[in-house]
C-alpha cells in the first residue's frame, strides 16, 4: 500500500463525466484555470516549526518579509491548511507525529521541506535520534535549502510551489528524476519515497507506527529487521 | 383594494427568499463535495481527532461542572434579547413611542435577571 | 502587670540560598507533580488533554499532558525529547574547533550565547585568555543578542496572550521589525543572520567592519525609541494587565531548588545575575544594574525583560566607543581542527543567557602519550530552559488552560536548548 | 545556622575528611554519605541552587604494565579498572561573589547511586536525564522514567559503547 501521494494529477469524477458532453471541455479548461488561480493564491500554511527554521519562518510571516503578500497565513490546525512547511530537525520521536499530522490534512495538500535538517538531516543525519530527511516518510514537493534559509528564500520556495501547482493541474508537470548518487554520498539505507530500491515494508512499518502511537508518546516499533 | 395584479403576492416573495437561501446554503455544500480532490488512499489516521499529533487518550464524553451550564444560560439570555431588538429597531418609527416604553420594560426585566445572575456569582468560577 | 513580651517582629527578609528574600514571597503551597489522580476528588471527570508536540503556543516541540478538571488544571506532566538531536554525543566525535557551529543551534533564539559559553570552557581547559579586544567584542555581541532575544520574547508572548490573528499579533509584528535590525548588525559582522559561528577557542573569528559601531549606535537609538511604543501598547493595556497580573506566581525558593535563574528568578525577588556577581568577558568594566522585582507573576517578568532590554542597550553604549585595538584571537587562526588539544581535565563555566545560567561542563579526554586528545571526552551543556520547564509541574496545577499557555510563554523555554 | 565559609572544600575536608584532588570536580563522596553531605551543604552552607548532575561513562580498562628499561626495577602496575560511571554534582550559592561547589562519586555499572531529589527538587529531572542518556540508576527517585528518548528506546546513547549512528527501525 503506497504512502498516498499529495494532490497530484488526480482524475476528477465530475470533470470526467462533463468532458463527455460536447463543447464542455472548452468551458472546463477555463474553469480549471480559475480554480487553480484561486487555489494557488490562498495556500494556508501549517507550520511544523520544530527548531531554528521555525524562527526564520516567523520572521518570514512578519512585517518585513510578509508571507501574506502571496496569500499564505499560518494556521494552528492541520484541518484548515494546504501546505505543510516542515521547518527544523525531525527526530525519531517526532516523526510519527509529523506523519500523523500530514495524514490529517485534507487534500489537496503539499509539503515544503524548509532547511537542510528537513531535507537531509544536515550534520545531524548520522545521529541515533534524527530522521535523515523528511522525504523518507512523506512526499515533499519543494525543498528550500539553507541553514536556516533566509525568509526571502522561503518566499521563493512558496512561489516555486505555486508554479508547480499550476503545471500539475494543467498536466504539464514533469517529475524531476532523483539526484544520482553524488560523489559516493553515504545515503542511509532507508531511501526516499521515490527511490525504486526502497523496501516497501518500511512504508508499511512507518504507517503502523503512526497508527498505534503509544499513549505515553513512545512509537511502538515494528520487529527489527536485523535484530 | 385588491393588491394590483402586477405586484407579486407577499407569499411568493417569501417563497423566493427561502428558495434562494436554501440554494446558497446547499449549493456551496454541493460545490465543495463536487469539486473536492479525493486522495488516492484514504488512511484511517485522517479521521482521528486532532490532538497536536498525539494519540487522543481517554474520553471526551465527560461530566462537566454545572458552572459552565450557567454561563451558557446567561448567554442565551442576551442572545434572545438581541433577537428581539433587531426587528423592533428596524421599524421603530412605524410603531410609535408606545413600543419604546414596552421595549424599555422588556430590557428592564432582562437586566433584573442579569443582576440576579451576577449577585448569585454565576460567572465566578473558582 | 506582666508585660507580655511583644512578639518579635517577624523578620522582613529571610536568607535563602545566599539571597535576602522578602518573607511574603516564600509561599509553601505548590502543585504536586506526582499527584495520584485516584485520590483527587474531582467535582467532574478529569480529562487528559495533550498540549502536544505541535502546538502554536509551545515555543517548539514540548508536549505537556494536562489533566484538566473542567477549565482548571489538576496535574501537568511535561514530556521532552521531541527535539533531542544528540548534540552531546556529536560533540564527543568532533574536535574542539568544530564544536562551535553545532552548539550554535542549541538555543536558536540567542546563538551567540551558546558559542560564548562553550568557548569559554575550552579556553579555561586550554588555559589561554582571549585578548582584550575579543573580550569587549564578546560582551557587545552578547548584549546585542540579549536585546534580540528579549524582543522576540515580547512578540511571541503577546501571541500567547492575544492569539495569532487576534490582538496579540500587533506587538508581534512590531518587535520582529526591530529584531530584523539587530539581525542586520550581525549580518554586517559575521555574514549571516543566524548561527554565526563567530566565537572560536581563544577569541573571535570576524573582526569589526568599518562603520559598524555607528550602525550599532543608530540601531540601538532607534530600538530604544520603539520600546516606549511597546510600553504604550502593553504596559497600561487593561486586557494585558488582567491576563498577567497575579497569574503564574513563582516562589524564589522553589525556583532556586529547580535551578532556575535569569528573568524568572529575578522577577520573584532573587537578586542574582552572573554578569555582576561572577563577571566574565568584559563585564567587569561595566557596572550591570540588575533589575529585580518582587511580585513574581507574569507581569513582573514582562516589565523585567523590558527593563533588561534597555539595560543591555545601555551596556552596549558604554562599550561601543572604546573598543581596544589589537588581535581578536589568542591562538593562531585555528586552521587545523586538531590543533587545539587541552590536557586531560574537567572545567565548568557559566554565562548569563537571556533565559538564565547557561553553563558548559567539559571533560577533556586523554590522547596519545598522556597529552590531551583532539576531541572532548564529554561535553555537558547546562541549559536554563531545561530547568525552567521543570518548574511547570509545580506552578501549572490550579491555573486555567489559557493561563497555562501564558505561563509557558512567560517562562520563555527554548526546546532546542532543553532537548539538546 | 548558616555559616559563610569562604572555602567550601576546606570546610568539607575538615567536616567530613574527604580531600579535594581536582578543584573542578571537588571531593569524592562515598555513596552512603552522599545525602548527608547534600543536606549539610543545603542547610549549613546555604547551597540552595542546583547547577547540574552529570554522569560520564568510562569503559573498562585492563591492566597496564608501563614500559621500563631492563636496568631499573619494574614500576608499579596500573590496576585494571571496571566499567564505571563518574557522577558529578554541582550546586551554587547565589548572592554577591557567587561560587559553585562540585562533588563526585564513582558508580560501577550495575550498581545504583543514591538520589538527591529529597534534598533539591531540581535534581529530579537531572537524574532522569542521566539515567536516560548514560544509564546510571538513582534509587529513591520518585519517577525514574526516560525523559529524552522514547519509552522503549534500546540502550543508553551517551555510553561510550553506543554507536552514534545506531539505526532505529522504521524511521532511520
Amino acid at each position: 500500500m503506497a504512502v498516498d501521494e499529495s494532490g497530484r494529477n488526480y482524475t476528477h469524477p465530475v470533470y470526467g463525466y462533463a468532458e463527455s458532453l460536447p463543447g464542455a471541455d472548452l468551458f472546463l479548461t477555463k474553469a480549471d484555470e480559475f480554480l487553480t488561480w484561486g487555489l494557488k493564491n490562498a495556500l494556508w500554511v501549517f507550520p511544523m516549526a520544530t527548531s531554528c527554521c521555525g524562527i526564520e519562518f516567523m520572521a518570514a510571516a512578519c512585517s518585513r518579509f510578509d508571507m501574506d503578500r502571496i496569500g499564505s497565513i499560518a494556521r494552528g490546525t492541520p484541518r484548515q491548511c494546504d501546505v505543510m512547511i516542515i521547518a527544523g530537525t525531525i527526530t525519531v520521536k517526532m516523526a510519527p507525529r509529523v506523519k500523523k499530522l500530514w495524514d490529517q490534512m485534507p487534500e489537496p495538500k503539499w509539503a515544503i521541506a524548509m532547511g537542510s535538517c528537513a531535507i537531509s538531516g544536515d550534520f545531524y543525519r548520522d545521529i541515533y535520534s534524527v530522521v535523515p530527511g523528511v522525504d523518507t516518510f512523506m512526499p515533499v514537493d519543494v525543498y528550500v535549502p539553507g541553514c536556516p534559509p533566509n525568509p526571502d528564500d522561503l518566499l521563493m520556495g512558496m512561489r516555486r510551489l505555486q508554479e508547480k501547482i499550476t503545471q500539475v493541474r494543467a498536466g504539464t508537470w514533469v517529475e524531476p528524476e532523483l539526484a544520482p548518487d553524488t560523489a559516493g554520498f553515504k545515503r542511509p539505507e532507508i531511501g526516499r519515497l521515490g527511490d525504486p530500491d526502497r523496501d516497501p515494508r518500511t512504508s508499511q512499518d512507518q504507517l503502523d507506527s503512526v497508527l498505534n502511537l503509544g499513549i505515553h508518546g513512545e512509537a511502538t516499533r515494528a520487529p527489527q529487521a536485523d535484530e | 383594494m385588491p393588491t394590483p395584479p402586477m405586484a407579486p403576492s407577499p407569499w411568493l416573495l417569501i417563497l423566493v427568499f427561502l428558495g434562494l437561501s436554501a440554494l446558497i446554503a446547499f449549493g456551496t455544500i454541493f460545490a465543495a463535495w463536487a469539486l473536492r480532490v479525493r486522495a488516492k488512499v484514504d488512511l484511517p489516521t485522517k479521521g482521528l481527532t486532532y490532538e497536536c499529533g498525539e494519540e487522543p487518550d481517554g474520553l471526551a464524553w465527560l461530566r462537566f461542572h454545572p458552572r459552565y451550564y450557567v454561563v451558557a444560560l446567561v448567554f442565551v439570555l442576551f442572545d434572545v434579547e438581541a433577537a428581539f431588538l433587531f426587528p423592533w429597531a428596524l421599524n421603530l418609527e412605524a410603531l410609535g413611542s408606545l413600543a419604546l416604553i414596552e421595549m424599555g420594560a422588556f430590557l428592564g426585566i432582562l437586566t433584573l435577571g442579569w443582576v440576579y445572575a451576577l449577585k448569585k456569582g454565576a460567572l465566578k468560577w473558582q | 502587670m506582666a508585660v507580655t513580651p511583644s512578639p518579635t517582629p517577624e523578620p522582613a527578609t529571610q536568607r535563602v540560598g545566599g539571597l535576602e528574600l522578602p518573607v511574603e514571597l516564600l509561599r509553601p503551597a505548590w502543585g504536586d507533580p506526582y499527584l495520584d489522580l485516584d485520590d483527587y476528588d474531582a467535582e467532574s471527570d478529569v480529562m487528559a488533554l495533550n498540549l502536544g508536540p505541535q502546538h502554536p503556543s509551545t515555543h517548539g516541540v514540548l508536549r505537556v499532558k494536562l489533566f484538566m478538571d473542567g477549565e482548571v488544571c489538576v496535574r501537568a506532566v511535561p514530556y521532552l525529547g521531541y527535539l533531542h538531536r544528540g548534540v552531546e554525543k556529536l560533540c564527543e566525535k568532533l574536535s574542539y574547533a568544530n564544536v562551535t557551529p553545532i552548539v550554535d543551534k542549541n538555543d536558536y533564539v540567542s546563538p551567540m550565547m551558546n558559542e560564548l559559553a562553550i568557548n569559554m570552557t575550552f579556553e579555561k581547559l586550554m588555559g589561554c585568555e582571549p585578548p582584550p579586544r575579543a573580550q569587549v567584542i564578546r560582551t557587545i555581541v552578547a548584549e546585542l543578542q540579549r536585546v534580540a532575544s528579549h524582543l522576540l520574547w515580547v512578540g511571541t508572548f503577546c501571541l500567547d496572550i492575544g492569539g495569532a490573528i487576534g490582538g496579540g499579533a500587533s506587538a508581534f509584528m512590531h518587535t520582529f521589525r526591530e529584531r530584523e535590525l539587530i539581525l542586520e548588525i550581525f549580518e554586517e559582522l559575521t555574514g549571516c543572520r543566524f548561527h554565526y559561528n563567530h566565537h572560536t577557542v581563544g577569541g573571535q573569528r570576524h573582526d569589526i567592519p568599518a562603520g559598524w559601531d555607528t550602525l550599532v549606535k543608530q540601531t540601538l537609538d532607534h530600538i530604544e525609541r520603539r520600546t516606549f511604543e511597546y510600553e504604550d501598547m502593553l504596559t497600561e493595556n487593561p486586557v494585558f494587565k488582567a491576563r498577567t497580573i497575579g497569574v503564574g506566581v513563582v516562589d524564589p525558593k522553589l525556583a532556586m531548588a529547580c535551578g532556575v535563574s535569569g528573568p524568572v528568578l529575578r522577577a520573584s525577588g532573587g537578586d542574582h545575575d552572573l554578569r555582576r556577581d561572577a563577571p566574565y568577558a568584559a563585564y567587569d568594566r561595566v557596572d550591570v544594574d540588575v533589575q529585580v522585582r518582587t511580585e513574581g507573576d507574569i507581569y513582573a517578568r514582562y516589565l523585567l525583560r523590558l527593563a533588561e532590554l534597555r539595560e543591555s542597550i545601555r551596556i552596549v553604549r558604554c562599550l561601543i566607543d572604546d573598543i581596544p585595538e589589537g588581535p581578536i584571537c589568542a591562538l593562531k587562526a585555528v586552521k587545523l581542527p586538531g590543533a587545539v588539544k587541552p590536557k586531560p581535565g574537567f572545567a565548568y563555566t557559566a554565562i548569563e543567557s537571556p533565559r538564565g545560567e547557561l553553563g558548559t561542563f567539559v571533560v577533556a579526554g586523554p590522547g596519545k602519550r598522556g597529552k590531551g586528545g583532539p576531541n572532548p571526552y564529554r561535553c555537558k551543556i547546562r541549559p536554563p530552559s531545561y530547568h525552567v520547564l521543570s518548574l511547570l509541574p509545580y506552578i501549572a496545577p490550579g491555573e486555567n488552560l489559557s493561563d497555562i499557555i501564558a505561563i509557558l510563554g512567560s517562562l520563555d523555554p527554548i526546546m532546542g536548548e532543553a532537548d539538546r | 545556622m548558616i555559616v559563610d565559609h569562604p572555602d567550601t572544600a576546606a570546610w568539607v575536608a575538615e567536616r567530613f575528611g574527604w580531600q579535594t584532588a581536582d578543584p573542578e570536580l571537588g571531593p569524592q563522596v562515598p555513596a552512603d554519605q552522599l545525602v548527608a553531605l547534600a543536606t549539610a551543604l543545603r542547610d549549613e552552607l546555604d547551597f540552595a541552587y542546583v547547577v547540574y548532575c552529570v554522569a560520564v561513562h568510562y569503559p573498562a580498562e585492563d591492566e597496564i604494565q608501563p614500559k621500563f628499561k631492563e636496568g631499573e626495577e619494574p614500576p608499579p602496575v596500573i590496576p585494571a579498572k571496571p566499567d564505571r560511571c563518574l557522577v558529578t554534582y554541582r550546586v551554587r550559592r547565589l548572592g554577591p561573589g557567587t561560587t559553585t561547589f562540585g562533588f563526585h562519586l564513582w558508580v560501577p555499572t550495575g550498581e545504583t547511586c543514591p538520589s538527591l531529589v529529597d534534598v533539591w527538587a531540581g535534581m529530579d529531572w537531572q537524574e532522569r536525564e542521566q539515567y536516560d542518556l548514560v544509564g546510571v540508576v538513582f534509587d529513591g527517585h520518585p519517577d525514574l522514567r526516560r525523559i529524552m528518548m522514547s519509552e522503549d528506546w534500546p540502550g543508553h546513547p551517551l555510553r561510550r559503547d553506543y554507536a552514534i549512528d545506531t539505526r532505529h527501525h522504521p524511521w532511520r
